[in-house]
């Protein structure tokens, strides 16, 4: 479903990302860690054309995507996001953010997009919230919407960047319940968090970056118990 | 304050031992205007200094938007304003004038080819003054739509820039402007005024030894050389 | 006192003259700031663009504009305006709505980049057009935040309006020099149109506090708000 | 063309004046700001301080300023100083400061506030007095913080210090009105004083720049910090 | 050490301590928890008197402290406090930020007291960073120069307030190993964390809040493994 080979990005002159190579089948779950500043939301970033890449190539469900040559509007459908900061639209309603994208970018009529919006809401778990403002949301609600808002696309893949960080310690669990119940549906998913039991649980793969580079991949248990690195092992320990 | 010791003998008051300090508009070509060097000079200016020399004094001049000169003289700021004012009672109730230094009248200026040939034409149109002056009152007898300036020559180039229908002025002030090029044309003129210097209510002795002053340098002929230098023409006599 | 009893009769006696220069400052006030509103969208966008053209021409328009004196500008547009045969009162208002928009340029610029630029991001990683998303995501927050400074700077141009008077305008502070003028009442008629201006203030200040307590209840809380408020009063105290 | 080679001539003919005024413009500006700055602070301290008088006298001061046109407090304390015979430079420098102590006051509150107020409970958790912390920990950090807006208020009141050419102070724009009186010349000298004003506000921005610079380099980076950068430009892009 | 009994606090129309009681004896360590708002912060704050108590009495080291009636500012030097954003001085180096207390409000000479901080910064591991300003500081760093600046005053009592919530995960680690250190020397303590490792290993007694009330207090071991009421244990929960 995703294929990234030798990817390379820099700011300025820092190069933050160094021939990184990924795949991701089908409906396989990828979590990211890494140390702040390793580069994995700068990779997120890229998959989406948030950022352009410099070299190397990305493929999206069979297609190769170059910047240049591709309406990035009509591929970026295909990949949603979910921000570690939530991004709601404040000034729209809770079914408003969601049928904003289906409405204005697809075209779907507006009753079909309510009725599809309406299923998201009810999957997330906050049906009784459509009429209310983001700012009347606690964190994990907003989290939550803003999935519903992703999925409302159809998206074929969709990477979170650090979904759970800025939530309240209690809030957490039932953000990561929704992402496993997508999980579990078949989602194709490049999740970016240090929820080790997120990754444990859900996680087909499990990928350790450092320093732009990625050090070390492989199922969750493998990993976590048997870091092949030394860089991994250090890190692992650290945070468990 | 403290009082000096005139040539002739009189004591007066000044703001400041043995200087004569006066106002001029600064903005009255050629009666008061900067020059390129930034000194003030005009008929004003030369008639202010004469009359410190007559009295033995040291002249200091300084330009004071022309609204603002008869509350400057009042208030103590100045001796004395050298300024062109036209003598009427409204301006006799906050100040003391001289005796007229130069006589002269309104004129009403127009814009070139305009179709007011007179003051009676101007009904409905609108007049350009400056504040604070004589001219705006007698404007009022013609329209009620008046716009004002802080100075004449302002007025007199919006009213070659079209802006107003007329302008009224002092006729040399107009007439200088002309020569400089202004699209503008003298339609009639207005009456006469007199052209007195300015001193506070409360200072009888400068006011005395003003007049004394004045009427000598008409006597020798200073004055009405002055005119002719400034305006090309001898406007001392009263007409 | 007798001072005290002439203020007010002077200031019933001159009413019905101050309340037409009221109208004309009001009026005044309120096309410019129209026209600057319009003009200031127009020069923010450019500032905003992506044409290092119209990003120079911009900045060099609003350089001049806040790099010399209103009322030098003022005279300017009176005088180099005349061959159009426009009059003082458009003069006055095409000048403050230059000037005005200049501000608002910067005023618009500021808020457009103050919506957090996630919320550009979401739009485009939904696949929103750039200007879809300049329309729908980033512009009516923006509107809203720029609400309060627009209401400042309608308040700053209402006492700029004053500078009107230099070139005729009959406007409040033309009126009070003139009758303070034929009177040689000057501090009077000052005293009483410095009061027209502070009631005008005042009553738009009213409109922008309400205005700001409208829209910052839109904007999402941070947890520390409540601290927040107890910031200002008592920083000095024990 | 004979427009643009008269535009040089006047302008290189008057230079000598024109340096003149421009003194006398840079001296009223750095009075005024320097006395501005000290009745700033002491407006800014009644604001803060705990006293309700202290705080409603600051409040109304600044409204009563900050309400009316800065034309009017100028001719205000030129008609109502004159009794005690202070020139009109100095009714203009005073004019000036007061005028700006209000606007500096706004500043200085505004930037003692911005400090967080964690450096307040940390200064006090650790038994520092409520006047160590402020005169220790939160000045230093204010003064700092205030430079750049106090560094573009000097550049306003550049520009307003041309109003004091209504009360014959013979800075610039006074300058300007008379050659442009005497010459019959009015926009070639407007021109004139604008490029004289464009220059001293463009070198004045510079220098707050830096400022500008300078003290956001010393203040704490937030995580985000080079992402905001990329802000402003390519809003609009794709 | 400390005892606290009914302590009151409301803001306004919310009552957020409901009568408290607490009491930590000399070199013991506590450890608070509870969710967001329950009032933890408000309770410390309570204790050094950033907020003003309503109701209910709080004795620090045998006194009693009123506070109309005593010099607060001398009190609070018996009372360290460490704030979850650090709060540096940023204006001032490590070292004078650790010797401005000492010199301004105990009045102890320069240099004493700069070989006194010499020595704390020694123990936080920051000998090196003397001259360095704050803004050149990691997280980690902060945090214990922040340690070591309340340390300086000489407190009787310690508190910190999510002292590592601000922290990257990776530098928690140091921050936690230079307050394990400081519970070893017998200091007493008091801390918001939800660091649960930290509790098992340090603390002698864990508190749990919730809506302004204690809802149980117990060993470690005790507590987390069988917490008596329903609350606690679904806390406990959520977060582990
Ligand atoms: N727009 C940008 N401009 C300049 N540098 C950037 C930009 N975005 C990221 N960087 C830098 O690239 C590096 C990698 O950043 P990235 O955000 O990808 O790291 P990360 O692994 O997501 O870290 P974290 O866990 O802190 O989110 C960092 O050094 C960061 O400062
Ligand atoms: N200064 C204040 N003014 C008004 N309300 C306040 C203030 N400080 C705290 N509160 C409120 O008191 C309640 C308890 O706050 P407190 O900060 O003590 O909780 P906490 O347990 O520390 O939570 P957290 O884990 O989020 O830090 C909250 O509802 C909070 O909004
Ligand atoms: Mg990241
Ligand atoms: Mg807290």
């Amino acid at each position: 479903m995703v294929k990234v080979s030798s990817l390379n990005k820099s700011f300025g002159d820092l190069h933050v990302l160094k021939d990184v190579d990924l795949q991701v089948a089908e409906k396989e779950v990828v979590v990211l860690i890494g140390s702040s500043g390793s580069g994995k939301s700068t990779l997120l970033r890229c998959l989406n054309f948030l950022e352009m890449k410099e070299s190397g190539s990305i493929e999206i469900d069979g297609v190769q995507i170059e910047p240049k040559s591709t309406n990035l509007n009509v591929f970026r459908q295909n990949v949603g996001m979910v921000f570690q900061h939530f991004n709601l639209f404040p000034h729209k309603t809770v079914l408003e953010n969601v049928i904003e994208a289906p409405v204005v970018v697809k075209k779907v009529p507006k009753d079909q997009a309510i009725a599809e919006a309406r299923v998201l809401l009810e999957k997330v778990g906050l049906a009784d919230k459509e009429a209310v403002y983001p700012n009347k949301l606690s964190g994990g609600q907003k989290q939550r919407v803003a999935i519903a808002r992703a999925l409302a696309m159809k998206p074929k893949v969709m990477l979170f960047d650090e979904p759970t960080s800025a939530l309240d310690p209690e809030l957490v669990g039932e953000v990561l319940v929704t992402m496993k119940d997508l999980a579990a549906e078949g989602m194709t998913m490049i999740v970016v968090t240090h929820e080790m039991g997120f990754a444990k649980e859900a996680a087909d793969l499990v990928v350790y970056m450092h320093d732009g580079q990625i050090v070390e991949a492989g199922k969750p248990m493998d990993l976590f118990t048997a870091p092949k690195q030394e860089r991994t092992r250090s890190f692992l320990q650290a945070i468990l | 304050s403290d009082t000096t010791k005139t040539t002739s003998g009189e004591e007066v008051t000044l703001k400041e031992k043995g200087v004569f300090s006066f106002a001029v508009s600064g903005e009255y070509a050629p009666f008061s205007y900067v020059d390129k060097d930034g000194n003030l000079d005009g008929f004003d200016v030369a008639v202010g200094k004469a009359l410190a020399k007559k009295m033995g004094l040291k002249a200091k001049v300084d330009k004071q938007k022309f609204h603002g000169i008869v509350t400057a003289v009042k208030t103590k700021r100045y001796d004395a304003a050298v300024a062109s004012h036209a003598i009427n009672d409204e301006r006799k109730k906050a100040v003391n004038f001289t005796a007229p230094y130069y006589y002269s009248g309104p004129v009403l200026f127009v814009q070139k080819g305009s179709n007011v040939k007179q003051a009676t034409d101007l009904k409905g149109k609108n007049i350009a003054v400056s504040k604070g002056s004589t001219y705006g009152e007698t404007a009022k007898q013609y329209t009620k739509d008046i716009s004002v300036y802080d100075s004449d020559v302002t007025a007199l180039k919006a009213l070659s820039e079209k802006k107003h229908d007329g302008t009224i002025t002092d006729s040399i002030t107009g007439k200088q402007a002309m020569k400089k090029g202004f699209n503008i044309q003298e339609a009639e003129t207005l009456g006469t005024s007199e052209q007195g210097i300015i001193v506070s209510k409360d200072n009888d002795t400068l006011l005395k030894a003003l007049d004394k002053a004045l009427e000598e340098l008409k006597k020798d002929g200073t004055l009405k050389k002055l005119s002719e230098k400034y305006t090309g023409i001898d406007i001392t006599k009263k007409p | 006192m007798s001072d005290i009893s002439n203020f007010f009769s002077r200031m019933l006696e001159s009413y019905p003259l101050f309340f037409e220069g009221l109208l004309l400052t009001l009026e005044l006030t309120v096309v410019a700031i129209l026209l600057g509103i319009v003009g200031g969208l127009v020069v923010a966008f450019f500032k905003l663009s992506n044409s290092r053209v119209l990003r120079a021409i911009a900045g060099v328009y609003i350089t001049l504009i806040r790099g010399t004196p209103l009322i030098v500008q003022i005279f300017f547009f009176y005088f180099g305006l005349s061959e159009l045969g426009i009059s003082a009162y458009w003069c006055a208002t095409i000048g403050l709505a230059l000037h005005n928009s200049a501000y608002i340029a910067e005023i618009f610029r500021g808020s457009i980049q103050s919506i957090d630029h996630g919320q550009t991001e979401a739009g485009r990683s939904l696949g929103m057009s750039s200007l879809q998303v300049m329309r729908r995501i980033v512009l009516p927050q923006a509107f809203l935040r720029a609400l309060p400074p627009l209401g400042n700077q309608f308040i700053t141009c209402l006492k700029d309006s004053s500078l009107a008077a230099f070139i005729s305008s009959s406007e409040l502070f033309n009126i009070a020099t003139a009758q303070g003028a034929r009177t040689f009442e000057e501090m009077t008629y000052l005293l009483i149109v410095a009061v027209y201006y502070l009631v005008l203030v005042l009553i738009f200040q009213g409109i922008v506090h309400l205005l700001e307590r409208k829209f910052s209840a839109g904007e999402e809380r941070v947890k520390t708000y409540d601290r927040k408020k107890n910031h200002g009063k008592g920083q000095l105290a024990q």
